[in-house]
């Protein structure tokens, strides 16, 4: 922020308008934006419509001024980065690439694409966001919807173990509080909202009714739920285990029984907590099961820009949505195995391909500690912890703000960027492109390679 | 021949082929294993009018039982494999389901099996559970006192019934002692049961009657009563008592070796003459001759 | 029965996935041949014989020397003979077997005996989660066989599973028995949270108390007979003194759930 | 570079040519069928062999999102069916819902050499064409859901029939579809807004607009007709899967008034039996009628048994399964236009109703009089993978092996229909109009489906077998754009098909028209809406033909 | 005095936009170092804000400042930080067979430094 108030002093006369322009920061990806460009300054000056972390997004990318390839810290050229990088991935013998969320589907197709060509693991941000979400639906499936469909319908939105009022602002805003839809003329007023949370946040004050909840205790109370809702018994010290008393939770059934369209919105609090996929699964099952009596739909509130686009990207090409292996020369899945996370902290991959990601900052300390063993490819359009102990550093444009492409946002609809200004960095596509290339040379002739 | 004073007639028993199955009762006592045991082989003497003849094989000690608590071993056999797996059902399930702390299980490793727990299990009304544990499949069967244990399957093999002898006795007493010493000593004979009240039998009988529909008499030519009258008698002077002695197996040998014994240690008690029962070898499938059965070691199993 | 000793002299730098070591593929092979077979070091096609010494012609005993615990899927669809691994073995061990019996002398990755249907796997040391589970988005678990885990294991063990007996002689992690369809687990140790969640049928035993959810309901404590013949199936193999006399004639806490789901499951704690 | 090809010597099956059997030569020059070649050509000696027109698929899902939900879904799939990478072909998954690069190959080792998505709701459209961006080989195109879309509706409801059939063109230009498709018509506004209800009635009033789905499809019939659309609309009937629903599925083919419509998985709707009873068959009176109206196309989706996945905008009638075994259970609102349901299904031998739903289907192909008008598919995925058409040709063209296949289901649902009495056994000609020629007539689609003079030079060569689904399953030679793909049953190359799209014309106000109620009911912005170009990539116009022009 | 509580990292508004400005920036190393604890722990363990405090996990250890929270927002027993570096360093990589390091609640030893 201290920049972004530094820049503001000046002026210029050369200013583009972008209308309808797309924030890819938040999994909200709202594409109503209306940037103001200063050309000549390369950045943006004004971005209406945007949350406080839109605005982070927008003012903060500016243009550095640091060589694009640095090469065990070296400043090299865009094609002995390629080079290089080709180079550790064919070498490899356990590569992987992870990140992508930050990046356009169409480079997330070329990632996947080179660890096709080299049979080394695809991953995304996703193994350690709704990653458990996904392995849920694997096992129950799920209701869904929309985001319009929220607006127009949902007159029950229930937020269960997130904070989008931090995480994703507009989430309330423009998606699934304040509204008017089509069926919900008076916006907030027809509709009930209910917060189920560890602690009070900045969302807590919006919400009509607030459910303080032990930590640790979400799937027993979900589990509570799903119990009632299908009239069966529960233990009668559901209070003592969990912190929510049976009156709240006989009328939050009823709530859900008698609403017209309920929704279920859920956070990392499930995710990322012990029973993780489990979690997931309690919540999306409640929805499911309410289908008996009413129209029920349950969403993960996604993180990242286009973290739904890799998940997507991933899962078309190869049948999974994250955690990919090639080894074999034929995409297999198992979380857990060929996670990121797992083949670091194990000591397994000997290279690594990082995009638009940063797991060396938030990664576990083991993973961590193996990443700086082994050659790191790293491609993001800032220094990062990992960009730090890259072998191979590309330096690349912003999507959404130096790139056009397509994003998908958290409910899967796709949207078109529309780019405000030009970088002089490539793009993540375009670098994973030229490495694309150079590895499809350096193993023309190594059948064993190339076929399965 | 004779053993000691003991006159053995040159004669056989002749046995038929019947379908067997053991089934081992256990409890938290004994005394409930033989409760339920005395209680499912009631009204088991003869297949003439019980449909089944069953009795005690031996008791089991703890440590040789499937679920390590005191069992009893009890043999059941019946005329066919048609009818065993129905009075295995209405046994089971009437004398030993209802008897507390039992559990049943199959004493027969047999390829030919008959489905009984698989069968009792709907007593359970949807609330039983099975269970495999390496290859025995058991179904728990939800009663009141907790739950009835019992083996799905029963192992069935042909068996051989009507195993006998018969005894002679100068009294009544001498008569009923070598009576009982035998049955004592077959009753030993691992696969061996005798169907009767303490294995002996004075109502011995023939085929047929006088009666159009009776199937089975009194066996006239012993009753010592009608020695003057009936013109088959073979009650000689001097002999006041005839008891006869039945016994099944789960094989021929085992018969034999129960009959061996038995001709041995009535003998030993006094017994007069030892002779048995047979329909000219028309009708069973095997002949046991007592010659041949008594000239084998005593102490020796054949 | 001749032995097919494999010695590891070459510990793999990344996973190595060796399902050509069970007795099946090994039959009838030469030494050479044995070494020759093809196994994948990370994505490079390699030979069985760049990582062990083979010692013996392919017979269905083998044995297998060194720190295992990077190499992947040993014993996959065996269906009859015996491997004996002399040290830790990684993830898969034991996948889809059918028969025989596969027994570690050392620690087990994650996914001990997935898919399995037959036969039985025992791990002297600790494994790590999902011990006998369904591999994720499969309805249905292993479906027959054993596992007996004479130390920890982890999360999820018999996920989904539809028959069979796994049986830890340590602690256990969360979610154990979650959504079984029927089958038996024993855990002599303590249970994480969660225990038999989303069950449908099937027993899960433990000599110690456990939390469990709020949609399993107490019922009685009483003595379940048939549970013996599990627990002196397990004295018979190496659980003899974790499993005591006490837990053979003493009653348990029986627990039926999910009632979430049909409600013929059972949880049975150890009472006294 | 000019690239020439002559397949001389083979068995030629060109329907739409007249040409049943006829050895004679075909020749190719850049991706087209010439009338001659040079010497120079590359031959293919296709002597024991049948040569035909690559095939089209009329009906299928196979991009976009439900499909990729039901990827997503199904893992313990995947596992069992790996697609491995060759030298020139990119790696995936199998499974009934294959991952897009095994979709691609895998139709195009079948001789398949177009496939047409058949349900697509318009917001998106993108992800679809990003997905068949990465189906190779083959050419496709997609159908735009528009049957319940809230806008159309509200101009129903107003009587604006001109903007209605301008906003329909719009529609379909801004997302570049290929035809116009009706799911269900009426049901999204019951299913989402009255508690999960259903359409029961295509005269039954739709909640809030005034409407019927009758109303509905005549509107479409008509639109479609004015702007002379390719392809008729394509109409997945209200009531699918119930008993009885061929009254209703008799009154919207009586509703074209002898306009062009397609009929959707048909076999879906010729249920007879009384409504919440068992089902028997009702083929009879649907087929009789399609046969007496050549205004009518249809396309069977016979259900194969094995591994299916229902996968469907008809969100109420997966709901209707998901409570037949309660598994895993995919809904989907789609804002404003669609609704979705997925749920992994499998049909056995021994159940009545899949038996029955089996016999059904091929009572149409066996009664059906004319070939061009009633089209082989299985409603990929959901009647059964694409991946059974060989074998649905092998029960079409051997009557004894489908003898033999009858006596393994269950009997009780065979003798609820007439199958044991239709000997019938369809030729290779046949067979070569109801998987090329018919479908591509169907479709509007001129340049495909036969080996005429300016037809696109997609050609499969089969290795003529007594063993027909052998036959199909694998053909020797596969030619997509006159490029030589699969050489001896092995892939020579890869090769990306286009995108077959339309640009009906429309009055462009209408956009002011529509942007009003995207701020107000959608959640992305109006300009953000329409699909640019760019997604196009290798694309074909397939021109329209106006009424008014 | 060490005491044993849970930790909850997430999300919040400055760790986003502090984020976006450069994780290698001191904002960001600031924010995610900064811990909110529940008002009457505090008391108890003697601490005022701005107190340098140290957490300790299975795994790891790290020095953070802490802040503290009405008793009605923040449950006794309950730390919140925003994700970061710090918050990483006490996370245990074990991840379950699902990918997904627990990251969101971990035990942790706290005492003041």
């Amino acid at each position: 922020m201290v920049e972004a108030t530094q820049t503001k002093s000046k002026e210029s006369k050369n200013i583009k308008i972008v209308k309808d322009a797309t924030c890819t920061f938040c999994g909200c990806v709202c594409d109503d934006m209306e940037l103001t460009v200063d050309l000549d300054e390369h950045r943006i000056t004004k971005a209406k419509k945007a949350c406080v972390l839109g605005r982070a997004w927008f003012y903060e990318h500016t243009i550095d001024d640091r060589p694009v390839v640095l090469i065990d810290g070296k400043e090299a050229t865009l094609e002995e980065g390629i080079e290089t990088a080709a180079q550790v991935l064919v070498d490899a013998k356990f590569p992987i690439t992870y990140g992508l969320s930050d990046s356009t589907c169409e480079a997330q197709r070329v990632a996947v694409e080179i660890m096709d060509i080299i049979n080394g693991s695809i991953d995304t941000t996703t193994s350690v966001c709704h990653g458990p979400s996904g392995m849920a639906f694997q096992g129950v499936g799920e209701s869904t919807a929309t985001l319009g469909e929220i607006k127009n319908r949902a007159d029950l939105v229930i937020y269960w173990g997130g904070n989008p009022a931090e995480s994703h602002p507009r989430h309330f805003t423009k998606y699934a509080v304040t509204p008017k839809g089509m069926y919900i003329p008076n916006g907030k007023k027809d509709r009930t909202v209910v917060l189920v949370d560890v602690r009070r946040t900045p969302s807590t004050p919006l919400a009509d009714i607030f459910v303080l909840i032990k930590p640790g205790k979400d799937f027993e109370v979900l589990w509570a739920l799903r119990a009632l809702v299908k009239g069966k018994k529960i233990s009668e010290n559901i209070e003592k285990d969990t912190g929510v008393s049976r009156e709240v939770l006989d009328d939050l059934v009823s709530r859900m029984k008698n609403a017209q369209y309920g929704v279920l919105f859920f956070g990392m609090g499930l995710t990322m907590t012990r029973g993780r996929h489990f979690n997931s699964g309690a919540i999306l099952s409640l929805a499911s099961d309410l289908n008996e009596f009413t129209h029920f739909v349950a969403k993960p509130v996604r993180g990242h820009g286009n973290v739904t686009g890799a998940d997507n990207v991933v899962s078309w090409q190869t049948g999974y949505p994250f955690g990919v292996n090639f080894n074999r020369g034929f995409p297999r899945f198992n979380p857990g195995e060929f996670t990121t996370t797992d083949v670091f902290s194990r000591g397994e991959a000997d290279a690594a391909m990082i995009i638009a990601s940063d797991p060396a900052s938030n990664f576990p300390k083991k993973a961590i500690e193996h990443m700086k063993k082994i050659p790191i490819i790293s491609l993001d359009a800032k220094d990062t912890c990992t960009s730090k102990i890259a072998k191979v550093r590309f330096a690349v444009a912003t999507y959404g703000i130096n790139t056009g492409g397509t994003v998908y946002r958290m409910d899967d609809v796709p949207i078109s960027l529309r780019p405000a200004f030009d970088s002089p960095f490539p793009s993540d596509q375009e670098v994973l492109e030229g490495i694309r290339n150079r590895v499809k040379e350096l193993l023309k002739g190594d059948k064993a390679r190339l076929a399965a | 021949m004779k053993i000691n004073k003991t006159e053995i007639v040159d004669t056989f028993a002749e046995a038929f082929e019947m379908c067997g199955a053991r089934v081992i009762i256990t409890a938290d006592t004994k005394q409930w294993a033989r409760a339920a045991a005395a209680s499912m082989t009631g009204f088991a003497t003869s297949v003439i009018r019980c449909k089944l003849e069953a009795a005690v094989e031996c008791e089991i000690p703890e440590e040789d039982t499937p679920d390590r608590r005191p069992g009893i071993s009890v043999l059941l056999f019946t005329m066919s494999n048609k009818t065993i797996a129905g009075q295995l059902i209405d046994r089971i399930g009437q004398c030993v389901m209802t008897c507390p702390t039992t559990a049943c299980y199959n004493g027969l490793e047999s390829d030919n099996k008959v489905i009984v727990g698989g069968k009792l299990r709907y007593f359970g009304d949807s609330y039983q559970i099975s269970k495999l544990i390496d290859g025995r499949k058991l179904w728990r069967i939800p009663v009141m006192e907790g739950e009835f244990l019992i083996d799905e399957s029963f192992g069935i093999q042909p068996a051989v019934g009507g195993g006998n002898l018969i005894i002679f006795g100068v009294s009544k007493n001498i008569a009923l002692r070598a009576a009982i010493a035998a049955a004592n000593a077959m009753r030993e004979v691992a696969g061996i049961f005798l169907p009767f009240p303490q294995g002996v039998v004075r109502s011995g009988s023939k085929i047929g009657a006088r009666y159009k529909k009776l199937i089975a008499s009194t066996n006239d030519a012993y009753c010592p009563t009608l020695r003057s009258i009936s013109s088959n008698t073979v009650v000689p002077d001097k002999v006041e008592a005839i008891y006869e002695i039945v016994a099944d197996g789960l094989d021929e040998d085992a018969v034999k070796e129960a009959m061996r014994r038995g001709i041995h240690a009535a003998a030993d008690k006094g017994a007069m003459l030892i002779t048995a029962g047979n329909y000219g070898g028309k009708l069973g499938k095997y002949n046991f001759h007592l010659h041949e059965l008594a000239k084998s070691n005593k102490n020796k199993r054949i | 029965m001749s032995t097919t000793l494999l010695k590891l002299h070459t510990p793999p730098q990344v996973p190595l996935e060796t399902e050509v070591i069970s007795p099946t593929s090994l039959s009838g092979l030469s030494e050479s041949g044995i070494e020759h077979l093809q196994v994948m070091h990370g994505n490079v096609k390699a030979k069985l014989g760049d990582f062990f010494k083979v010692t013996g012609k392919g017979g269905s005993d083998i044995h297998l020397e060194g720190d295992l615990s990077n190499v992947k899927m040993i014993g996959t669809g065996m269906s009859t003979g015996k491997i004996t691994i002399d040290g830790d073995v990684g993830m898969h061990v034991g996948m889809g077997m059918s028969g025989g019996e596969i027994l570690v002398h050392g620690d087990a990755g994650d996914w001990v005996g997935p898919e399995m249907s037959g036969g039985r796997i025992v791990v002297k040391g600790n494994a790590g989660h999902m011990v006998g589970s369904a591999y994720r988005g499969q309805p249905a678990g292993i479906s027959g066989g054993e596992i007996f885990i004479y130390g920890n294991a982890k999360n999820e063990i018999g996920n989904s599973m539809r028959r069979g007996f796994i049986a830890i002689g340590g602690n256990a992690g969360d979610f154990t028995g979650v959504n079984m369809l029927a089958g038996t687990i024993i855990v002599a140790g303590e249970m994480g949270i969660r225990t038999g969640a989303g069950m449908k049928r099937g027993t899960i035993a433990s000599l110690q108390s456990a939390p469990m959810l709020p949609t399993f309901e107490y019922s009685c404590t009483y003595h379940p007979l048939f549970l013996r013949f599990y627990l002196i199936r397990l004295q018979e193999n190496g659980f003899r003194r974790i499993i005591q006399d006490k837990h053979l004639n003493g009653k348990y806490k029986r627990y039926s759930g999910d009632g979430i789901e049909l409600n013929r499951g059972e949880v049975l704690l150890f009472a006294r | 570079m000019s690239s020439e090809l002559k397949i001389v010597n083979g068995r030629v099956y060109d329907p739409k040519n007249n040409i049943d059997g006829k050895v004679q030569d075909v020749y190719v020059r850049d991706g087209k069928i010439v009338e001659s070649v040079s010497s120079s050509a590359t031959k293919i000696d296709a002597h024991g062999m049948v040569v035909m027109p690559g095939a089209v698929d009329i009906h299928c899902h196979i991009a976009g999102p439900k499909v990729n939900l039901a990827r997503k879904l199904q893992p313990e799939d995947h596992r069992l069916d790996v697609h491995p990478k060759t030298a020139v072909t990119r790696s995936g998954t199998g499974g009934v819902v294959p991952s897009t690069f095994a979709t691609g190959y895998r139709y195009a080792t079948m001789g398949y050499t177009t496939a047409m998505e058949a349900a697509v709701p318009p917001i998106t459209a993108r992800h679809v064409l990003e997905e068949l961006d990465d189906t190779p080989v083959i050419d496709k195109g997609f159908y735009v859901l528009l049957g319940n879309n809230a806008f159309l509706y509200k101009l129903l409801k107003e009587g604006r029939k001109k903007e209605f059939q301008e906003a329909v063109a719009w529609w379909i230009d801004s997302v570049h579809g290929y035809a116009l498709k009706l799911v269900n018509p009426g049901s999204d506004e019951l299913w989402k807004g009255r508690k999960n209800a259903n359409i029961t009635d295509v005269n039954e009033k739709i909640d809030h607009y005034d409407i019927t789905p009758m109303h509905v499809i005549e509107s479409f019939i008509e639109a479609a007709d004015e702007l002379g659309l390719p392809h008729p609309p394509h109409i997945h009937c209200n009531n699918l899967g119930h008993s009885g629903n061929i009254s209703t599925t008799l009154d919207t083919m009586k509703a074209a008034e002898g306009r062009r419509v397609h009929m959707a998985h048909i076999q879906f709707h010729s249920f007879g039996g009384e409504i919440n009873k068992n089902a028997v068959s009702g083929v009879k009176p649907i087929i009789d009628f399609i046969n007496a109206n050549e205004n009518i196309t249809t396309d069977v989706g016979q259900v194969m048994f094995g591994k299916a996945t229902a996968m469907t905008a008809d969100a109420p009638l997966a709901w209707m399964l998901r409570n037949v075994k309660f598994n895993k259970w995919v809904n989907a609102d789609t804002e404003c236009e669609s609704g979705c349901g997925i749920i992994p299904f499998s049909y056995q031998e021994s159940v009545y109703t899949h038996a029955l739903q089996w016999a059904m289907g091929l009572e149409l192909f066996l009664m059906s009089k004319d070939p061009w008008r009633v089209l082989l598919s299985t409603d990929h995925p959901n009647g059964g993978s694409f991946m059974s058409y060989p074998k649905l040709i092998k029960l079409l063209m051997d009557s004894a092996y489908r003898k033999e296949a009858i006596e393994h289901v269950n009997q009780k649902a065979i003798n609820k229909t007439v199958l044991r009495e239709l000997t019938r056994e369809y030729t290779l000609s046949e067979i070569a109009i109801i998987t090329r020629a018919g479908p591509a007539r169907a479709l509007g689609l001129e340049n495909k489906g036969h080996l005429g003079r300016g037809a696109d030079a997609d050609i499969t060569i089969y290795t003529e077998e007594e063993d027909k689904e052998q036959m199909f399953n694998a053909p020797r030679y596969v030619i997509k754009d006159g490029v030589l793909v699969i050489k001896d049953h092995e892939f020579a190359t890869d090769h990306k098909g286009k995108i077959l799209h339309c640009k009906p014309g429309y009055n462009a106000d209408i956009a002011d028209e529509i942007e009003p109620f995207f701020e107000d009911y959608y959640s992305v912005k109006f300009s953000n809406y329409a699909v640019s170009e760019d997604y196009l990539h290798h694309h074909e116009v397939i021109p329209t033909h106006p009424k008014d022009s | 005095m060490v005491e044993t509580m849970i930790l909850v990292p997430g999300r919040s508004q400055k760790q986003g936009t502090s984020l976006v400005a450069g994780k290698l920036k001191d904002e960001y190393k600031r924010v995610t170092s900064t811990a909110e604890l529940n008002e009457k722990d505090m008391r108890r363990l003697k601490l005022k804000d701005g107190d340098k405090i140290r957490l300790k996990s299975d795994v790891g250890q790290t020095v953070v400042t802490c802040i503290a929270k009405k008793d009605a927002d923040l449950p006794s027993g309950m730390i919140f930080i925003p994700y970061g570096p710090p918050s990483s360093e006490l996370m245990a990589h074990d991840t379950a067979g699902s990918g997904m390091p627990l990251s969101k609640h971990m035990e942790v030893k706290v005492s003041k430094v």
